[in-house]
Order: C-alpha cells, then structure tokens, then sequence
C-alpha cells in the first residue's frame, strides 16, 4: 500500500465524514431511531471484505471458514438492519 | 467484471447510502431513502461477486442465504418496542463480521503487511470485537436478560485500565511481527473482553446512546477494513456511518443535556450514592427531559388536554400556551384545556388569563367534566400547575389535601410538566407525579418552554 | 380682524359636556381666534374656569353678554328656543343640531339670520373623519352601554371555573353593527362576554369578527345598505325573517344592546314587548337608539324601567356621563370643523366644498339642509 | 331519620342574594336533606319559587313556620336579633355571620343554645376552598368594584386613538391584593385601564404580576404576611413610608380600589383626606373595606359621597348586586359545608376537623369561636 | 516537498475550506470562517510553490505582487453597496484564470491527451470563458454601465443556439486534433461570446442569481482544470464551490419563488408585454416578495415601526403582531406601533385589538408623536393597512382623501406591506405606496403571513 | 490518466457535492452573500493550476505568458474574494 493509496483513502474519508455528519444533522429527532438502524444496515457493508476473503481460490481452510461466518455475521446485519429500518418506517405512514 | 466497472459501481452505492440517508431526513420520503440504499448495498454485492478473484461460491452462497433467513427471521418477529435492542443486535453481527474480515486478512496474508495496513487491520479486529461484545451486552441490558442498572464493583477502573494496556501491548507485538497468532488471538479477545466491561457500569436507560456509539464504531471498523484491504467502497461507507454515528450520538446526548463522557462514566465512583438516590423515585428513567424530546411526544399524540396552573399565571405564559395549543389544533391534535377550580391564585384566574390570551370558551372544561377523559388521553401538558394534580390528594390520607379533588392527570398515557424545578407549589407539599413512570418533566420557565417547544414543532 | 368665538354653557339637564376644552382653545387661539368662555361651562367636565383662562380664553359671566360680542358660538347640545334669542343676528352658530327633529328652532334661527351648522350632519366621509361627532359620540356610547349593562345586570360577565362551581359567561346580544355597536361588541368581549351582533349590511360581517364577536345572518339574500354607509329600510319578507331570528337569540341572551338607526327617521322597532318578555329576568336592554324613539318597543326614553323582569335603560344621552373624555373628542372635531370652516381672516363658507355644504343647516334666512327643508 | 333544613328569605336591605339555589337542593336531597323554602327566597336573585319546588324544596310562606320544623337553619347575611328569636332552640344555624361585629346576637344564640356556624370563619386552608364563602364573595366584590369604578368616573378605561384624539387610558390603584384586590386588578386590566397594585405582603409581587398588574413595593425590608396568608399589623416606620408611596401614586390615579383588610380588626385607614383632594375631580375610590369601616378616611360605609370632587364609594354589600351568580357561588359553598358537617344520619360535628372546629361559634350554650370568646 | 506531502496539506486545505464554509452557517462563527479558508488557502499556494516541478518564481512573484495589490485595492474601495457586483467581478477573475490554465495546458502538451483529459480541458475553457464575461456583464449591469433591463432582440434565441453549436463543432474538431490552435481559440472566443449573450437578456434585479451562478460554473471550471491535471485539491474545491453555488442559486431562486429556467429565459418572448406593463410601476423590481426575504430584512433591522390596519383586525392578526413584535424586539431590534387615528372600522379599534394581545401601551404611539420618525426608521411593516398609509393624500389634490393626514410611512428605508392582494382598502382608491421602490409587498392573511414570518425568523 | 485516477477523481467530485450542498443548506439567508464571496475566494484555487503553469522549467514562452495572465487574475480572485467577505462580516458584529 502505497502514500498515495493512503492519502486518497484519507481524503474521502474525510470528506465522506463532512457528508455523514452534516447529512444527519437535518434528521428530525422523530426519525433518530430509524437512522440509527439505517445506517446500521449501511455498515453491513463489511459483507464485501467477508466475501472477498471466503471467495479466496483456495477452497476450505481456516481462512474460508473464517469468511463463511462473517459472511452470515454480515448477511443477518444487512437483511435485518433494512427490514427493521422498513417496518419501523412503516409507521410514520400518515 | 473489471476492477474499474467495480469500483464505478462502488461510487455508486455510496451515494445511493448518502441519497438514503439525506431521504431519512423527513418522513415522507424515508422509505424511499431506505430502498435507495437498499439497491446501493445490492449493487455493491452484486459488484463484488462479479470480481474476479471470487471463484468459490458455495461457501458464499450458503452463507448468505443463512444470513438472510436469520436476520429476516429476526427483524419480522421482533415487537416494535424492542427495536432498540435488535438494532443494537444486528450492529453486533456487523462489528463481528468486520473483526472476522480482519483475521481472514492476517490469516491469509501473514506477511508483507505495511505498517499502515497493519495498524489498520489491527483497528478493524480490535473495533470490531469490542462492537460485538459491548452491541451484546446492550442487547441483554435492554432485553432484561441481565441487570439493566449500572453494574459497578471495587476496583473497576483498575482492571478496564489494565485490559486496555493489555491490548495495546500485544498489538505491539503483532506490530512487531504479523505471523503471532497467539498475540492476534490475545488481541481479539481482549477487544471482546473490552466490550462487555465498557457497557457494564452503563444504566439501561443509557443504553440507546451507547447502540449508537457502538453504531458508530462498527462503521470505523468497516472503515479501517477498507484501509487495510484498500477498498474505497468500505472506506467511505465506513466514515459514513461513523461520522454520522457519533453525530447521532452527540445528539442524543445533547437530548438528554448530558456529555459522552458523563454517559460513559457516570456509574464510577457512584457505587453507594446511586442506591439511596433512588430511595422513593420508581424504576428511575424519568430525569429531565429536551424540548426537543417533548416535542416529539406532542407531535405524535392525537389527543391532547392542557393543564394550566399558577406557574403559567407567574410566567405569564398565557399567550405561548394559546399558540402552542392552536398549531397542534392545526397539525389535527384534538386540544382541550381542563381547569381546576382552585388553579391560580384566586377564583378564576386561569379563566381570565385564557380569555385574554382569546381562548375559546368551548376549549375550556371543569374538572367534573373532564376528569373522565384522562384515561383516553395520549398526552397531558401540565403547565405551573402543581397541587391541583397532586395524586396525594386522592391516595395519601396524611396529605393536607387529602380528600381535595384533583385532576386525575396521571391516568393519561403521557404526562409532560413544565416548570422550573422540583419545588412546591402553594400548599407546599411533594407531588409524587412528577416521578411517575408516564411523567416527563420539563424543566424552565413555563413561558420560554412552550416557546421552545413551539420552535421545535415548526422545524 | 380676529375672529370672536364664544362657548356657551350648557343648559340641559344631564348634559355634562362642554363644546370646546382648555387644549383646543390654546390652538385655536394661536390660529387667531379670540375665545370667550361662558364662566363655569368645563367645570361638569372637569376641566376648570383657570384652566380655561390659562388657555388664554376669556371668562364672561352670563350667556347674554357672550353672544352680544361672539361672530361665532359654539355648543354641544342643540339651543332652546330661549338660547337662540340670546344670539346676535347674522352670527355663527355651531351645535348638535338634530334638524329633522327641531323645525321650530330651525326656522327661529333662519329668521334670525343666522348661519347655523349642525355638527351631526357632517358627512361621514373619511376626510371629515376628524371633525365627526357622530363617529366619536358613538364610540361613547357603545362603550358605555355595556359598562351600563354589567352594572345592571345580576350576573358576571366573564366565564369563572371556581371552587364554587362554574360561572357562565354573560350572552350579549347587539344589534345593529355601525361605530357604537362595534365598540359594545368589542367592550362586551373584553369584559369576557360571549358576544354576537346582527345587521342589516351584509358587509359588516367582518368588521364584527373584528372585534372578536359572532355575526348573525338573516336566510335571506337582501342588502341593507343605502348611501354613505348608512343603512336603508328593508322589505317585509326580510323584516319578518330577521325578527324571527332576532326573536330566538334575544331569549338566549343576558345583555340586548340595539343601536339600529335610519338617518333622519325614527328609529325601527326590532325587539317587540313578547320577546322582552321571553328574556329571563334579571336581563338587561340598554337601547342605544332611545333619542330616536328605540329600538325596544317597550323603552322609554331618558328612564330605565323594568318590564317582565327585564332591565330597559332608555338613557338618552350616555356619551355626556364621560363627560371628561366626551368633552375632549368633541372640542377635538369641533376645532377641525372651525379649522376647516375659516381661516384667520373669517368665514370663508366654500359651498362648493362638501362638508361645509352638508353641515350647514340655515344660512341668510334660508333653511338649506335637504332633508330638514323638505 | 331526614335532616330537615330551611332557607329563610334575606330580610336586610338592599340584600338580594339567597343562600341555596335550587340546582344545589336538587343534590342536597339526593343526599337526604328535607329542604324547606321561605316563599319568595330566591327571587331577587332570579330564581323562583317554581324552580325550588321543582328542585324538590317544599314552599313554606312565612319564616316562623319554617324555623319552628327545621333542624337547621341556612341564610346569607348574619340574623336581626328578631330572627334568632324565631329559631327552635337547639337547631343549627349556618350564616355569614361576623361574630366579632356582633357580641350581642352570639350572646342571644348561645342563650338559645343554637350549634352556629359561621361561613365567614371557615379557615383558608387549601382543602375547605370550595367551602370558603370569603374567597368567592370577595371574587364578586373585586369585580363589581371596577364595573362601579368605570360606571362612575366621567372617563374611558381603555387607551383609544382615534381621530378625534388620543384617550389617555384610566389608572388605575389597587391596595391590597388578596383575592379582591387581585380580581380587580385582572377586571380593570381587561377593560384597558393600567392597573397598580399595593400589598404588604411581598410574595403578592409575583401574584399580581400574573394578572398583568403594576406591584408597587414599599422600600422597607418588612414582610406584612401574618398568619395563614392574612396580613399583619405592621411598623411605624412601615406605615410612613408606606403612607409617602401611596400618597405619590394615589395623586396620579383616576381610579383606587383599597381592600385592605386585617382579619378581625377595623381595616387600616391608607387614604387620608389630603390624599383623597389630591386626586383630579372627577376621580372615583371604591372602598372595599367598606363594611369593616374603610380603608379611606372619608369612607361612609354604606354610602357614595362626593369629597373634593372624588366619588367616594362605600357600598357595604357589593356581591349582592350581583346576586344570580353570588347565590350560585354561595349555594355552592354551603351545599359542600353542609356535606362536609353531616351525612344522611345527620350532622357529625367532629370537633377534631379544622374546618368544623374552626366555623363554630356557638355551642351548647357556650361560646367556642377564639376571637369572639376574647 | 515530496508530492505526498504536498498532496497531504491539499488535503487540510480542502478541509479547511469545508470548515470555513460550515462556519458561515452562523454570524458568530463567520469571521473565524473566513480565516481558516484563508489559511488552507494560503497552505495550498505555500505546497504548490515548494512542489519540485516549480523552479521559475519570477513571473509567479510578480503575478502573485500585481493580483494582490488590484486585489486588495478593489476590495479596499468597493462600498458597501457595490458587493453583489464585485463578487461578480472577482468571480469572472476565477473563470479567466481557469480558462486561461487550460489553454496553457493545451500549448504546453499539445498531443497524448486522453479524450477524458481533453473532454475536461476543453470544458474547463469553456466553463472558464463563459464565467468571464457573464461576469463581466453583470458586473457592468449592477454597476449601471449598461442599462439593466433585460436587452432583448429578433432572433435572439437562434443567434444564441447558432453559437452553442459553433461551439459544440469546433470542440469536436479539438477533440480530433488536439494541436489545432484555431479550433482551440475559436472555442475560447465562442464561450466568451456566450457569457455576454446568456446575461444581456437578464433584468438587473436577476443578476445576484446570475452571480451566484456564475459561481457556480467558475467552481466547475476549477473542477474539471483539476480532472485535466489529476490534481485532487482542484476537484475537490471545485466540485465544493460548484454544487454549494448550484445551491445557493436553487435557494435564491425558491425565495424569488421562480425557477431558475425563469430567471434564465424570462425575458426571451416579451419584447413587447414589458414595456407596456412596466407603466405606473417605476423600476419593475417590485414583484411579489417571499417571507424569506422579508425575514431577512426585518433580521437586519435596528428600528421596525408597526402600522396595523383593517386587515390586521379582519384577519384578527393582533396576537400574531404581538408575538413578531416581541422576537423581534428580544433580538434587539427597536420595535413601536404607529396607530393611525382611523385606522381600522370604528375609533379605538386598534387599541382594543393591540390591548387585547397584551401589547404595552408604552410602545403604542399616536400619529402626530410618529410622523417624524419613519424618516430614521429601517423597516416598517405594514399589516393590512391601505389608506391610511396613501400618499396619494398628500400629493394628489384629486384623490377623495387628499388632505387627510397619513402616515408617512414612505419615508422609513424598507417598507413592507402585508395584504392578500393589490386591493383597494374603504376608500377604494389605488395606493400608490405599493409600487414605491422602497416597498415590499408580502401578499397572503396577516395572520399567517405574520405566523410564517416568525417561523422563518427563528430558523 | 488511467480509468482509476479517474474514478478516484470522479469519487472525490460527487463526495464534495454532498458535502458542499449540505454545508451551504445550513447558512441562513443572511449570510448568503458573505457566503457567495467566500465560496467565490475558494474558487480562486485555479491558482495553483496557474502556478504551476508558470513555473515550468522552459522559461519564458507563450505558456509563461499565459500563465502569469492566469496568476494575476486568480490571485484577484483569492485576495479580493476574502478582502470583501471580510469586510461583509464585519458588520455581522453585535
Ligand atoms: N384559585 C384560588 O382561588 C386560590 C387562591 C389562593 C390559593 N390557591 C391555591 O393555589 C394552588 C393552586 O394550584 P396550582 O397547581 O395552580 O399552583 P401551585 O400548586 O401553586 O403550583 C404552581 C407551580 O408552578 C410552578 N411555577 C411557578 N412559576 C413558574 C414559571 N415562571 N414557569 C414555570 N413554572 C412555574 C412552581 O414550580 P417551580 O417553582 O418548580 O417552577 C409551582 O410548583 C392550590 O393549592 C390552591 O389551593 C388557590
Ligand atoms: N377608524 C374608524 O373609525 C373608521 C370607521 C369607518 C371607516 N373607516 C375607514 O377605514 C379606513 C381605515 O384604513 P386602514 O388602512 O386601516 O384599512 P383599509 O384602508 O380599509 O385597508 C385595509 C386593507 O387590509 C387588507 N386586508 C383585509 N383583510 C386582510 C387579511 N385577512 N389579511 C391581510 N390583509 C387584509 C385589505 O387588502 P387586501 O384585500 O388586498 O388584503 C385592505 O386593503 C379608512 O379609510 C377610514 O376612513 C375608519
Ligand atoms: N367614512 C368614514 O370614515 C366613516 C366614519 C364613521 C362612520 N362611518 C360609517 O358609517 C356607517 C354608519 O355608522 P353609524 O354607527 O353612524 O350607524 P348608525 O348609527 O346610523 O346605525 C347603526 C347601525 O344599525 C344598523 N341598522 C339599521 N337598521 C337596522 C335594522 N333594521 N336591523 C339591524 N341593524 C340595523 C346600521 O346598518 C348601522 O350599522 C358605518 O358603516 C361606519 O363605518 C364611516
Ligand atoms: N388556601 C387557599 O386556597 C386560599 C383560599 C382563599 C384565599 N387564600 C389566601 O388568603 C389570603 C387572604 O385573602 P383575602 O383576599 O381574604 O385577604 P383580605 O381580604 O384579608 O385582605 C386583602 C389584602 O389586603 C392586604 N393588606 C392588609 N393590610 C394592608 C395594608 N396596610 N396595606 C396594603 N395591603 C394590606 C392583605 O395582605 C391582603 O392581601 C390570600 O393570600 C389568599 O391567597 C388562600
């Protein structure tokens, strides 16, 4: 991993932090609860590392069953955190 | 698929996350915001299968498929009142799931780290770990399944401080040499252990601050993954999540008019005072309540008594409370005020007040007529009023104004109190209301409150 | 030459008020009129004969003496018959003059050569505004009949929830919505009366939500209004809707205050002896109308009767009982109206202009007001 | 056995109340009160003796039939000695009744050995609220002091802007800010006039602020609050300074409304006669403290006199003008009396209560009431 | 300095600049925004200077010396009131220098662009050029060296979308070869020619938005320069001021309640109606205002006078009088009511109304007390009052209320007027008070005119 | 240029939209001009472009030239641009 690599990697996370920070900002308090499990949905986005590590060419080792769980571990957060956030909006429906 | 068409597709999930999460932002168009991001988070999937260093699926494939029956299994039984705690569950997963990436990585990868890349993946195990735990024990505290008071003990402070080091010393280690898997795993569990002692000493009632917290950190776990593995699609969605979990966060511990660190740490040190503080207040969530809190609570209730008192007389609040009552009238909340005979200071008071303040006479009810209609009541706003609805008068047979009858304000879903403090009113006697399990207090000067309150509601 | 203008005291029993107070005759007297003041004529107004000279006036014992060197005379209620002999021929005169109903004294004052102007028949335009006694009369007497009224009536005005029980707020009822309804509607809303008001002219509708009080509407589709703001007689289908309408509020209401007018005529009977019968006792009319004969059929002008339980006051002079501000507001037009009528070098008598046309009542022996010549 | 309880007719002048009104006796028997009504009762308060018996009260015609068969007697003001007369020897009786004025007539019930009540001496406390006759009777008189003040003075309350001139509103001064005075303050308040208030005791401020008054503090470090909310007798240091503040607002107001009373003594003397000459002419005081001989040195107690061109009035009864709603409210507090001394099996009498103990005057032939005792 | 150095401190410039523009969010924290731009500015120029591919500082000093003396004496000179249309001049300096880097670019290396290099480079010189002269013609519009009505011709469209075509044609013919210095600067001399054309058709009354714009578009410029030379520092501070001048633009236009294809196109097709409808009105700026606007002119007043009317009782506005009135006057704006004698339907109205609301009578003054006072007055605000704020009765002998003493409320700087439509009041004459320069019109209720007023105060 | 300096170029670009839309969204209206000038004073970094322009190794040529042209006018830009934002902030002070 190269400076440069990094430095990219540093400028968007810092911009996406000014973009996640101000973006919540406007959020009506109504709607915390939903966001808190939205955005929890959102950091299921770890799923790609988990299956980039269990799609690894050489099949079943430690490392495949490592990734098979963090695929499940990150699945359950993905589908749940969006169908909670869903059924909770649901709620709001005038 | 070509790594570039990927990271295209990458970009685009992330801001269909950020679209979603400014859609969130008013209720007409949240569920669309969550659909977005639900599409984003497909097409990154999709994306990634479609790399071509993936070439085993099975494992995938099975893998998703038990991850969704679970989490869709989990999400559709849950009751709405536990949401908190299944959200702080599902982040548990994440947490996991980015400490499991991490070891994955130095499992495959035992050598020709960079430094950078090892003090990332280090990050994302540590983080990660204490996500799961700390998401777990919040999980328990909300549930019931354990205690949900603060557990504190002697010497607390000494032993998290020590485990601190602890992980910090055998990352030092790994630093030092990435193939130690005896120092990854003391890493890990430690972050584990880390994350059921920080949780521990925090109330149940603290707890939604710390799912968001928790929140937050899986999202810098995810992050650091991104780091480590050089993925620009984790990275930014990982500092999205982040930054917007700890603004949520700051927010709520705004709410709550408390700092982080005092949700964090108020149980230390506390161990013998927050037993007898307790003494008469019930299970003791009810502190001070945020305008905006109170806003909320009116903003959702379809029907809605005022209860004027001497303090609206003294704050002169007559106006504000008029102004406030007829925008809920407007946004379709049913508005009535109940007027206790003796409120005020002398035999009419509230009435000439309201009229002056050009309150309907038809919003104007007795006690008699109105005592009934509590219990089918969402929320009651007790404004300066005090000892006209003192349950005492009713329940404690010692009280001065046993036998007096109050207005029975206690039977309505929700009862909000604006005042300026704790303190007595005319007959000088503790009103038990105030630490009921429905009240919320609202704590100030009632005119500048009801103004307050008004601001938040036209936001 | 300055112009001599004399305030008469006033004679009527009751009539507290005075034509022009001390504040007006300092600006007048720096205008350049030279101001003589009949000795004792604020005193029932309370403002005092000091006052008056302080004003730079000049006090004169009897009204005999004040007329024999005035060019202009001013008073507040129309002269006796007596009075006019007093005046100088060929001088000015100035007062409430009620025309239509004096036409003796409308015809001594056209022998006598004088010019005479009747301060109520100021055309209600908004230029003359300033100068319109009716508009400020009645504003009086709007706001005193209610306090009238809730000093006569046996019930609170305001709603109370009390320790000992509820009280019900008084139902006031007014009809006709012109300047002095307006104003006992708006006092009778202060006081905390529940307030409804009912007219003739569709278009008062909102000048009544206005105030703060309800409008009734008659079901029928008639406009009430004739020229310059003032209201017409209506048909009898209308006429016999309005008094069924009239009859079910009034056996509601607490507080009746009628103030209907029809310029120049008397005033319309609109509540009948059955339905002050169908008042609860204890009720009260203040009958605004009075001087023109009442709207109540059962009122007696100048007195206050009871009848089936029922309170009528039939007061025919309330604005004199706030004499003090009384006083004040009329000196007020009355100064304008001067102003408007001359400068410092006289008379200038612009027939041309609209005000002074329409106010003027005789001129060189002739009667010229329409309504009274007729 | 059924309590049998009358209402005598009011016999003093000029008093138009009732003790109970048939809404109240309708509840009372109910509850197993016999209820017997001297003919005529409830009429100058606007209820007929239809309503009463329809209420379920028998009609009886004279006084004397009904004391002979009632085991309690209720009436508004205290009795003539003629009226004790009348009264079965141990009955109850329960009136107004101001023993401290009245040694001879407690003498004679105690002689009788008649159990009374007075309504005037139940205690202030938070729970006999809706029994305390002072607070609602002092409701009434705050109020129809202002509507008496407004009646009277020859001015507007409200501040006008019209084009006839600006009306200056009315001040207003009100000394004493117990439940009158603070009536008053809120009465005068919503008819426009701008209202100052006085009171010796200091926690007052924050009272007569919330009725969007003035408080006007006495630059002296003395609290005027004695015991349960009643006012002391205060220092003469107090008094001076006291006397030097009022004096400076008094001259400035048009309109003052003392009521300052001090429970069981003659009121306190606060307008002097040089006060009352500086006020303008034309302005009104309305003594409150009338019947406890006056808080103004000029004060006659029962009657309006004009001093210095100041209507001072004394009017010693003032709830009984407003006698539909001051028998509403009375009726009220003697129906929850009545319920609170007695159930179906009769009266109780628990020496122990505080509101019980605290009203009686008479028992058993002796005195009990501490004041009177004395 | 190593690039990655240099590449850092871009970084904290950009942050910086995101930091300063977050802090112009509120007054009190503006300055201090300002400064921290400032520094990453000067941060950015520092690294550029020190990067290796630098070693020629004579022209740069020079340049740098020259622009910040015209600069800085510019700035230095402008009044207060000439701001809108130097932030305009200074803008169309930003586009020129972002035209002018690409066609350095293009001179310097002149072949082997990749088509995106060069897709970006060409849109750079144009972005950058059209800036310019809009620039320019706005500037030249405010300041008044050329009229500032909308210019508007035969054939003005086809002209304008002849040129547009010329340009897209002659980048074409750069795209294929990218050393053709013709085609290059017939681009650049179109895209200057389509800056004049796009503003002329634009009234003054527009040019903020157009400024605003241009704002935009010279962000972009910077944007696409960035792309052209892979330097992220650009892209970034591009791309911020571009989308947050696109924003502002939106909002401009939203308070303006007019589309931005509106304020763009609005003049094309109406050669004719203009001048006929301008007739009465003086310089037509006069539309309609929106409560934004006037929220923010009554935010920046010092002294409001109040002038209620009919309208103010019909639409029993008193209570929201009163509360504007308070805010404002909490905010430290000096706030009094000016009662016309007859205004409203019978004497005293007003003051029964304003007493009914509780409005002190110590800020209530009479006419006559008044009069000389708008003349010193920032705003006044006008609620439903017509003839009795007519000037018509002191200037024109023949109006029926000529001679009728009335406010002089023309004189106060602002005049804000809020009525439901250009009607008559009971006089039923014009007024011609509503067509004065110095008037704002706010049409709807008073009362929620006044009620959305506030809201919009306390955001 | 390669696609993924693109691409990183491109993530950068729309992560800066966000953020910049949603900071200015906050700004109350009357800070809008301070904070068209601000933004206007940033736009000026097109200087380092034109810096970078000039300061090539070959030394005076039409590039110089154009160059020296872009550092004039962008350093107006930045030093005027923050001069008049100042200056308007000035009067923000209570
Ligand atoms: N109606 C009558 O005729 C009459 C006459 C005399 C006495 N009383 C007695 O007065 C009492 C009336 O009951 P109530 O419930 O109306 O009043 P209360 O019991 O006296 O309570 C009033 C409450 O208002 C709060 N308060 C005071 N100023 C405030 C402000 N500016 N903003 C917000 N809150 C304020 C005070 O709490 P904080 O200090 O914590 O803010 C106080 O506890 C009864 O006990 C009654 O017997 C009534
Ligand atoms: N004071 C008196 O004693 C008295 C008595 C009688 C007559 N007058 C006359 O009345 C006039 C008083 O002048 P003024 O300036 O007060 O009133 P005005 O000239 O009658 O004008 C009132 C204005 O208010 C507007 N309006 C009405 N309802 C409204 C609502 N709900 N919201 C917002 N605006 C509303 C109307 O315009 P839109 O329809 O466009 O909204 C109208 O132009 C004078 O001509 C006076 O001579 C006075
Ligand atoms: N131009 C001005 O500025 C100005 C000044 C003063 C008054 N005015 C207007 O002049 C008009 C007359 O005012 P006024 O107070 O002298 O009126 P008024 O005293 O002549 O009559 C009082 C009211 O009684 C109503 N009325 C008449 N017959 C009735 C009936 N049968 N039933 C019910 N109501 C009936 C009338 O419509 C009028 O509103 C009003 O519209 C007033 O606004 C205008
Ligand atoms: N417990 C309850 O619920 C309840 C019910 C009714 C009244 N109260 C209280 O009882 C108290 C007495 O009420 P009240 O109206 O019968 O009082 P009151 O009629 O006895 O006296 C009227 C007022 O005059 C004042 N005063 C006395 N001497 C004065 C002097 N020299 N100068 C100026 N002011 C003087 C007193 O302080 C009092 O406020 C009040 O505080 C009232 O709130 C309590």
């Amino acid at each position: 991993m190269n400076p440069e690599t990094i430095i990219i990697g540093l400028t968007m996370f810092i911009l996406a932090c000014f973009a996640g920070a101000e973006l919540i900002s406007k959020v009506p308090p109504t709607l915390h609860t939903p966001l808190m499990s939205g955005s929890n949905a959102i950091s299921g986005i770890a799923i790609l590392g988990a299956l980039l590590a269990t799609g690894h060419p050489e099949s079943f080792n430690s490392i495949s069953v490592i990734g098979f769980l963090a695929v499940i571990l990150a699945t359950i957060n993905v589908v749940g955190g969006y169908l909670v956030t869903h059924r909770m909006l649901q709620m709001f429906k005038k | 698929m070509s790594q570039h068409i990927i990271n295209l597709i990458y970009l685009l999930a992330a801001t269909l996350f950020m679209i979603g999460i400014k859609y969130l932002s008013s209720p007409d168009t949240a569920k669309k915001g969550n659909f977005l991001s639900m599409i984003g988070m497909g097409a990154a999937i999709g994306a990634t299968l479609a790399a071509p260093e993936i070439n085993g699926f099975t494992l995938i494939i099975g893998g998703i498929i038990i991850g969704t029956v679970i989490g869709a299994y989990i999400a559709i039984k849950v009751k709405m009142t536990a949401m908190p705690q299944m959200v702080g569950l599902l982040n548990g997963c994440g947490g996991a799931a980015s400490a499991l990436v991490g070891l994955a990585e130095f499992q495959g990868n035992s050598t020709g780290f960079t430094p950078f890349t090892l003090l990332t993946l280090l990050l994302s195990l540590i983080i990660g770990g204490l996500t799961f735990t700390g998401s777990l024990m919040a999980y328990a505290k909300l549930q019931g399944l354990i205690p949900s008071r603060p557990v504190t003990y002697r010497g607390q402070q000494a032993i998290n401080g020590i485990i601190v080091l602890a992980t910090v010393a055998l990352s030092w280690l790994v630093f030092r040499d990435s193939t130690n898997i005896l120092a990854i795993s003391g890493v890990l569990v430690f972050s584990l252990g880390l994350g059921v002692l920080a949780v521990i000493p925090i109330g149940g009632a603290d707890m939604p601050v710390i799912i968001c917290l928790l929140n937050a950190y899986s999202g810098l776990a995810v992050s650091m993954t991104g780091f480590a593995l050089s993925n620009n699609a984790l990275i930014i969605t990982g500092s999205l999540v982040g930054a917007s979990g700890i603004f949520l966060t700051k927010i709520m511990c705004d709410a709550m008019n408390r700092s982080l660190a005092n949700v964090l740490f108020s149980a230390f040190g506390k161990v013998d005072e927050s037993a007898a503080a307790t003494g008469e207040i019930p299970t003791g969530t009810m502190k001070g309540y945020e305008v905006e809190d109170v806003a909320t609570i009116l903003a959702n209730a379809g029907s809605l008594i005022i209860v004027p008192g001497y303090g609206m007389a003294a704050a002169q609040a007559q106006h504000a409370t008029r102004e406030l009552a007829d925008y809920l009238g407007e946004q379709g909340v049913e508005v009535r005020y109940a007027i206790h005979p003796v409120a005020g200071r002398m035999p009419g008071h509230m009435n000439v007040l309201l009229a002056e303040a050009d309150v309907s006479y038809d919003q104007l009810f007795a006690m008699e007529d109105i005592n009934d209609d509590f219990a089918a009541t969402d929320v009651v706003l007790v404004i300066g009023a005090n000892d006209v609805v003192n349950p005492a008068a009713k329940t404690n047979p010692n009280s001065p104004i046993y036998g007096m009858p109050v207005l029975d304000v206690e039977k309505a879903r929700t009862v909000i109190v604006l005042k300026r403090s704790l303190n007595v009113g005319f007959a000088g006697i503790e009103n038990e209301l105030f630490y009921m399990d429905n009240t919320r207090m609202l704590f100030g000067d009632a005119r500048s409150s009801l103004q307050k309150l008004l601001a938040a509601l036209k936001k | 030459m300055m112009m001599k203008l004399a305030i008469l005291k006033e004679t009527e029993e009751g009539e507290h008020r005075v034509a022009l107070i001390p504040d007006s005759i300092k600006r007048l007297s720096q205008k350049g009129f030279a101001v003589l003041v009949e000795a004792g004529a604020g005193s029932s107004a309370g403002y005092s004969d000091q006052e008056y000279e302080q004003a730079g006036a000049t006090l004169v014992s009897s009204a005999q003496k004040l007329a024999e060197q005035a060019d202009c005379v001013v008073k507040v209620r129309p002269p006796s018959l007596e009075e006019v002999e007093v005046l100088r021929n060929s001088s000015v005169f100035i007062a409430i003059l009620q025309p239509a109903l004096r036409l003796d004294l409308v015809k001594k004052l056209a022998e006598k050569q004088i010019t005479s102007f009747g301060l109520d028949l100021i055309p209600r335009t908004t230029l003359a505004q300033s100068m319109d006694v009716l508009s400020s009369m009645s504003t009086i007497a709007g706001y005193k009949a209610v306090l009238l009224a809730a000093d006569t009536i046996n019930r609170f005005f305001p709603m109370l929830m009390t320790a000992a029980g509820t009280i019900a707020p008084a139902k006031v009822l007014v009809i006709g919505a012109g300047v002095a309804g307006l104003m006992a509607c708006a006092t009778a809303k202060r006081l905390g009366g529940v307030v409804e008001a009912f007219d003739v002219r569709p278009e008062v509708k909102e000048q009544v939500h206005s105030v703060g009080a309800k409008f009734i509407e008659v079901p029928v589709n008639e406009d009430g209004s004739g020229g310059g703001g003032y209201a017409k007689v209506m048909s009898d289908e209308y006429k016999q809707k309005q008094a069924e309408l009239i009859s079910r509020h009034i056996s509601k209401s607490d507080v009746v205050i009628p103030t209907a007018l029809i310029p120049g005529r008397k005033a319309p009977i609109l509540i009948s002896e059955e339905q002050v019968a169908s008042m609860k006792p204890g009720s009260v009319i203040v009958d605004l109308a009075a001087e023109m004969g009442g709207n109540c059929a059962l009122t007696q002008p100048g007195q206050t009767i009871i009848a089936h339980g029922v309170t009528i006051i039939g007061h025919s002079n309330l604005p004199s009982s706030l004499s003090f501000h009384a006083s004040q507001m009329l000196s007020r037009n009355i100064e304008k109206f001067l102003l408007h009528l001359c400068d410092e070098k006289g008379f200038q008598m612009n027939m041309e202009d609209e005000i002074t046309r329409g106010s003027l009542v005789t001129k060189d022996g002739k009667v010229i007001h329409e309504l009274t010549s007729k």
